[in-house]
């Protein structure tokens, strides 16, 4: 049975045992008196709430940029539309829509200058990645104080300006995706259907993508420069597309993000956000160079599964607070994994 | 390879004597750098059999002489297990006293009083243990054990 | 080659020392702090932070960019610190003691991080990042779980009130400033911690003497080219592995070092910005992720505190807010990390095609014979 | 020299890779102090006759050789290179192996620094012993000195002209206290004449210290001038082991390349072919190792045109030039029109194709399927095997088109493989140059550049591809320009031969033309007017 064992070697032991623990979590959880149906209806919601953020890195996985540890570039675009929709008073759908609106042009413009950087620094995208990440970050936290924001429910009460650290969306869109065409079933699971939607739809359309022409080129740059070079593909017009669209998803995002988690969080928030994503995507089987759909999914749903299960059933089971340093170790132990493998790409 | 050829074995007992050395230094470290608590009181017998100071400078080794009064408490904390206890009453005359003490290594405080060393009561000195989180956990073992809940191996108090 | 070439190219080499000496020229005469209260604070910082500085050297110097792993150094320091404080060690003797009990633990770690970024080539300095998260899961694991309930604590004073655990914050007052007030020297109004000025002259001839052994010099072959240093039969891996392990242990004396200074510890936090901070400093200094020397750790020591020190004040004073000098300082640490590494990477390919078009120039010349 | 065992004798070295036969039976012998002239055409196994004298590991992974290497005249069978050099060989490769930015000093004793013992050493090594400066600058300037050449021993390797280099590496080889063997590839290639000059006299100066030298070089003239011996290989024998005395560059240069005569191969006689397909004028290309310098040839319509020469002489600068891969200058017409060079996708969308040299690095992408393979540049230039959807507004992948389109040419070339969806680092290098084809001539190019067609590449697929290629000339009208080290596939196959050399072409033979004037021409000697095809 080569092709067995052939098959767990690719997919990884790290893979495979956080697939058992997640199974065993659930598995578990009844023992320890932990609802599996509000564990599920928590599940669900994570996993709408993180996937968007999670296909944000495939593109730039796909052209051979590395992990987007610069997703925070988006998530600032992202966070600029929400907090431009909020001031001009856009509640409900249009203020979901507006939010993404607004937030496009940021994210494009954000993404080519990203994107423009990266190709001038090729080989080491992804420690330059961070560091800009964190940069824009802080940089954007001098800015929330000092941007002319003034709709009350933002800024400092005391102050009068500077935005505040926990934004509420109640009363603007709030849940607006998790609410729309919710799946009520029994008293404790809730099946957020239009987030999920939503979710699929940004996927089927991320698929279609990678199936055009340009899709086709940009996994092509990712699995050999050189081939698509000789192609007549120019590697860096295909690496700069593959930034800006992550930077795009990434903006959309964290809008999903927010409308789910009900708060727009701002300042230092976003500086950490790109590694559980990472994590996810990485969980899910993809590698440094090559991501599907499918690993978005996979990878989105165990993770979350096991930061919604781990507190719950591990604390119960050990009558101790572990779960984060289980999900330290995991979420790490996996971008450490992924990033100590031979590169996969045959030469 | 039986053999140790000059060079490989005066390697060798050198680097061994380094490990020693090692240990040793950390071992000299831990003795000369321990630390204890050396509280001193200077109150009367509340049965009566000596009196209190009226009033002493007390020192213990280099540290800070410290004026004692009546009931007074106060602490030194010294480097090292053995130290040089002074007492100069302050009354016109009296004699001082000077005594050589060892505190136990793993004792971390130590009660003196001064009162019982002057009018020559042994021991002038005890092991001082105050109510502790040790302790306090202890009882919450000793609660929990009531109601036992699962435990991962050796975790929990 | 003419005057004002070299000029630019002195700029050009030098982008990030220049910017955040106008940046810090700016704001200190707006921060209206005195020039005493900085010189102090300077002089201070210098003895808490330079040794950590000084652990990135050996990495750099075998060609591994800058070791972000030399968070484990911190965590070992740290365990060292918590076993002196549980023993009730004074002074000197305690840190000493916390040096001697974390020099097994930092070579361990170092040896591991050695061989994973050994597997992940070409990416060390993202691979080392990640490498620190990963073992302060462990650290955790370690410190908040089985500290007091496998490992045997004495000291209840540092356990948590569950009784196993080490507490969020340590006091550390059995060390504190003891290497400092050591051999304090009052010269006019300052106050100069003398012995870990000496301990940090001390690693500095370690450095100078470690460059003429032959084993700098085998750090050296490798960080310029590990091919030929291989057919040359040098031990790649093994020296590689060398280097951060020395680097890991001087992080763990360094954090001691840094801590005796701040005289108590975030249990669980105190190592998580290490590495950033002293990456940000020699950078600041002048320093790229191929070539840093002893002058680029004390001139970006001195800038990156000068900037930290100052900036909150200035932000207080331009935007009546010390929050935005905060951000202000961390945002420019954090972009100037970025700049060096950017300016590095991008230097790398000028210098390739430079070399390339040197060929073809000959060719032409060549051509037309 | 003397009668006592001569320094190195190979005997009866037999040498296969997988049952190619790469070394047959070579024997040969080296005297103290001798030069020996060590030439052949690429494959004809230098390369691997020295990975064995050096015990290379990729002979023992191989199975081994058999035969025996004697120095002194005790058989010595080296575990990898390390033990050889220990022996007394070193070896200067093409390649300069030095540490850019250490001194002359520093690389010649490299890793063989002098040291001084310190208190250090007692606890952790000998690595912690500190440099002896002066004495390691001493033993540099005696290696130096004993080259007879100017070298600043203080200089930085990368401030130094390419001449300098090539003598550091040579002190360094000659540094080591036993030395008595040296193995020099290709010394001279980099280098200008004058400098050439100086590095020969400085082999000579080593000679008379009794040193032996093996001179492998393509530089016929220079071989001559300073070996005692010459020894000739051919297809893995010795054809020719000789004084050096007497011989002329076209003796060994016929020794090179005449493989019997086998005109059986040719097929069909030489063609009229009318107009020009495409035009190059001073073309440089900017290819490391295979630098163009200087290129002017045209090749007619419907015509299969042979480039060849040794390695590293250009010829695969060529191709890789004019379709963009590598900077180039120059002019380039095709039917007329200017192409733009550096740019691959005008390359491309003027109409001309490329089958690269490098297949696993620039032909294939090894991680995807056999269908995306083929499909890919046409899909990208000229934007086929897209459906439409919505309309215009969406074109995706049609991948039924690229599983017909694969299929096809699956059976054309006769492409062993699972179906279209296989991984093309999967297929064997014969089936992998073949998918490179299909890939080629999926583009429908009306000019064609073949690079290497058949290198490594089984004699069974080797014929196939050949027969490929004409039937496409043929059938199409095609015009191909096929670049290949293999002097007899390209005189089975093309209407004209040109011999590139250092850069620029040496000469345009008609395939009938007598070997040795390709064999003169390979080695830089200009002997042929250009041939009328």
């Amino acid at each position: 049975m080569n092709t067995l064992k052939q098959a767990v070697t690719d997919f990884g032991w790290p893979r495979i045992i956080i697939f058992l623990f997640v199974v065993a979590l659930f598995i578990g959880a009844p023992f320890v008196n932990v609802r599996v149906d509000s564990s599920f209806t928590d599940v669900f919601n994570r996993f709408g709430q993180n996937a968007v953020l999670v296909l944000a890195l495939v593109p730039m996985v796909q052209a051979g940029c590395g992990l987007n540890f610069g997703l925070p570039v988006g998530i600032i675009a992202g966070l600029l539309g929400s907090t431009l929709a909020m001031e001009f008073g856009l509640v409900g759908w249009a203020g979901f829509l507006g939010a993404i609106a607004l937030a496009l042009p940021f994210a494009v413009a954000f993404g080519f200058a990203y994107g423009f950087l990266l190709n001038k620094v090729k080989g080491e995208e992804m420690t330059i990645a961070m560091y800009v990440g964190f940069s824009i970050v802080t940089f954007f936290a001098i800015l929330w104080l000092l941007l002319p924001y003034s709709s009350p429910n933002m800024v400092w009460g005391y102050a009068g300006r500077g935005l505040r650290t926990t934004i509420t969306l109640e009363g603007y869109w709030g849940r607006i995706l998790n609410d729309f065409l919710a799946l009520r079933i029994g008293e404790n699971f809730q099946f957020p259907t239009g987030m999920i939607l939503f979710v699929v739809l940004l996927t089927v359309l991320m698929g279609f993508f990678l199936r055009s022409k340009t899709g086709t080129a940009m996994t092509a740059v990712g699995s050999n420069p050189d081939f698509a070079r000789a192609g007549g593909v120019s590697a860096d017009r295909m690496r700069l597309t593959s930034v800006v669209l992550s930077t795009v998803i990434g903006a959309v995002g964290i809008l999903v993000y927010q409308q789910s988690f009900g708060f727009i969080q701002i300042y230092n928030a976003p500086l950490f956000m790109a590694f559980p994503a990472v994590a996810a995507l990485l969980i899910g089987g993809a590698s440094v160079n090559k991501a599907s759909m499918l690993n978005v999914i996979v990878g989105t749903f165990l993770f979350q599964s096991i930061l919604t299960m781990t507190p719950s059933v591990i604390n119960s089971v050990l009558q101790t607070d572990m779960s984060e340093v289980i999900r330290i170790l995991i979420s790490n132990g996996m971008i450490l994994y992924a990033l100590t493998r031979k590169t996969k790409v045959t030469k | 390879m039986s053999k140790l050829d000059p060079k490989t074995a005066r390697r060798l007992t050198v680097r061994a004597a380094l490990g020693v050395l090692y240990f040793v230094v950390a071992v000299i470290l831990f003795l000369t750098g321990r630390g204890h608590t050396i509280l001193v009181d200077n109150k009367a017998d509340p049965a009566g059999s000596y009196p209190a100071l009226k009033g002493a400078v007390v020192s213990i080794g280099r540290a800070k002489p410290m004026e004692f009064y009546p009931g007074d408490r106060d602490k030194f904390i010294v480097k090292g297990q053995r130290h040089v206890l002074r007492v100069k009453p302050l009354a016109p005359g009296a004699q001082e006293r000077t005594v050589e003490f060892r505190v136990p290594l793993g004792e971390d405080m130590t009660l003196v009083s001064i009162s019982k060393l002057m009018a020559g009561v042994e021991p002038w000195y005890e092991t001082f243990t105050a109510p502790t989180a040790q302790e306090r956990a202890a009882e919450r073992a000793a609660a929990d054990a009531e109601n036992p809940v699962e435990t991962f191996g050796s975790f929990g108090p | 080659m003419s005057k004002t070439i070299d000029v630019r190219k002195i700029l050009a080499d030098n982008l990030v020392v220049v910017i955040f000496l106008v940046i810090t020229a700016f704001a200190v005469p707006v921060s209206g702090l005195s020039a005493q209260f900085i010189i102090q604070e300077l002089l201070t910082r210098i003895g808490r932070n330079a040794f950590l500085v000084f652990s990135l050297l050996l990495p750099i110097m075998a060609g591994m960019g800058i070791n972000f792993g030399m968070v484990l150094g911190a965590m070992a320091g740290e365990i060292g610190l918590i076993v002196a404080v549980d023993w009730g060690i004074l002074g000197v003797n305690g840190l000493a003691l916390a040096a001697l009990v974390g020099m097994p633990v930092a070579v361990l770690l170092g040896w591991l991080a050695g061989e994973v970024l050994n597997r992940a080539r070409g990416r060390e300095m993202v691979t080392g990042y990640i490498l620190g998260f990963f073992m302060d899961g462990v650290y955790q694991l370690i410190v908040l779980y089985m500290m007091g309930s496998i490992i045997p604590i004495r000291s209840p004073a540092i356990t948590l009130s569950r009784g196993y655990g080490i507490r969020n914050t340590l006091g550390l007052d059995s060390v504190r400033q003891s290497l400092d007030t050591l051999l304090a020297v009052r010269v006019g109004p300052y106050v100069l911690p003398m012995a870990t000025y000496v301990v940090i002259g001390l690693l500095c001839l370690f450095i100078l003497w470690f460059r003429r052994t032959k084993l700098g010099q085998d750090m050296r072959a490798i960080g310029q080219d590990q091919g030929v240093s291989h057919s040359a039969g040098i031990a790649v891996e093994r020296t590689r592995i060398i280097a951060i392990v020395i680097s890991t242990v001087l992080a763990m004396i360094g954090q001691i070092i840094f801590l005796q200074n701040m005289g108590n510890m975030a249990t669980y936090n105190a190592h998580k910005q290490t590495g950033f901070f002293a990456a940000a400093a020699l950078l600041v200094g002048g320093a790229s992720v191929s070539k840093a020397t002893i002058p680029n750790v004390f001139i970006g020591v001195v800038l990156l505190h000068l900037m930290y020190i100052v900036m909150p004040r200035a932000g207080a004073q331009l935007f009546g807010q010390a929050q935005i000098g905060e951000f202000f300082r961390d945002a420019l640490s954090y972009a100037a990390i970025a700049m060096a590494l950017v300016i590095y990477a991008w230097r790398k390919r000028a210098n390739a095609d430079k070399a390339r078009a040197g060929l073809r120039g000959g060719e032409a010349a060549g051509g037309a014979k | 020299m003397s009668n006592e065992s001569p320094l190195l004798s190979f005997e009866g070295i037999t040498k296969d890779f997988y049952g190619t036969v790469v070394l047959k039976d070579v024997s040969f012998t080296l005297g103290r102090g001798q030069i020996l002239g060590l030439v052949g055409e690429n494959g004809a196994g230098k390369t691997t006759l020295m990975s064995v004298l050096f015990g290379m590991p990729v002979i023992s992974e191989t199975g081994g050789f058999s035969g025996a290497v004697k120095l002194d005249g005790q058989a010595v069978s080296f575990r990898n290179p390390f033990d050889a050099l220990d022996a007394g060989i070193g070896m200067v490769h093409q390649e300069f192996s030095l540490i850019p930015g250490f001194t002359t000093t520093e690389n010649i004793v490299l890793n063989r620094e002098s040291l001084k013992a310190g208190p250090a050493v007692e606890v952790f090594g000998e690595r912690l012993s500190v440099l002896d400066r002066p004495a390691m600058r001493a033993r540099a300037e005696s290696a130096i000195g004993r080259l007879g050449v100017k070298l600043d021993p203080e200089m930085l390797v990368s401030e130094m002209p390419v001449g300098h280099k090539q003598f550091t590496e040579i002190a360094r080889e000659i540094n080591r206290d036993n030395v008595r063997l040296l193995v020099l590839d290709e010394p001279t290639a980099v280098l200008t004449e004058s400098e050439a000059e100086v590095l020969l006299t400085a082999l000579r100066n080593l000679a008379a210290q009794g040193i032996s030298i093996i001179f492998i070089s393509h530089r016929l003239h220079e071989v001559l001038s300073i070996c005692d011996r010459i020894v000739t290989l051919r297809d893995g024998h010795v054809v020719k082991d000789t004084e050096a005395k007497g011989v002329t560059v076209a003796d060994v240069a016929s020794w090179m390349v005449g493989r019997g005569v086998d005109e059986t191969s040719r097929k069909g006689a030489a063609r009229e072919l009318p107009g020009k397909a495409l035009e190059v004028e001073n073309l440089w290309v900017d290819m490391p190792g295979e630098t163009v310098r200087n290129v002017s040839f045209s090749v007619r319509e419907g015509e299969i045109f042979g480039i060849g020469g040794l390695a590293g002489q250009g010829k695969l600068g060529i191709p890789n030039g004019i379709m963009g891969l590598y900077p180039a200058g120059g002019t380039v017409r095709l039917h007329g029109e200017p192409v733009t060079l550096d740019a691959p996708r005008a390359a491309l969308d003027a109409g001309m194709a490329f089958v690269s040299e490098d297949r696993r690095g620039v032909g294939l992408l090894l991680d995807e399927s056999l269908d995306w393979n083929i499909a890919f540049t046409a899909m990208q230039v000229k934007g086929e095997y897209l459906k439409t959807y919505l309309g215009g507004l969406v074109r995706l992948r049609d991948e039924k088109a690229m599983r017909a389109l694969t299929e096809e040419y699956v059976k054309l070339l006769d492409v062993k493989c699972t179906g279209p969806k296989q991984k093309a680092k999967e297929l064997s290098g014969g089936n992998q140059q073949k998918i490179c084809l299909a890939k080629a001539f999926a583009l429908k190019p009306t000019v064609l550049f073949v690079s290497e067609p058949t290198r490594g590449i089984d004699v069974g697929a080797k014929a196939l591809v050949l027969d490929n290629l004409r039937h496409y000339n043929r059938d199409f009208g095609t015009t191909i320009v096929m670049v290949s080290s293999e002097l007899e596939e390209l005189r089975s196959i093309c209407d004209r031969i040109a011999i590139v050399d250092e850069g620029r072409i040496a000469g345009i033979l008609s395939p009938d033309a007598p070997l040795s004037e390709f064999g003169l021409l390979m080695a830089g000697v200009k002997v042929a007017e250009e041939v009328r095809p």
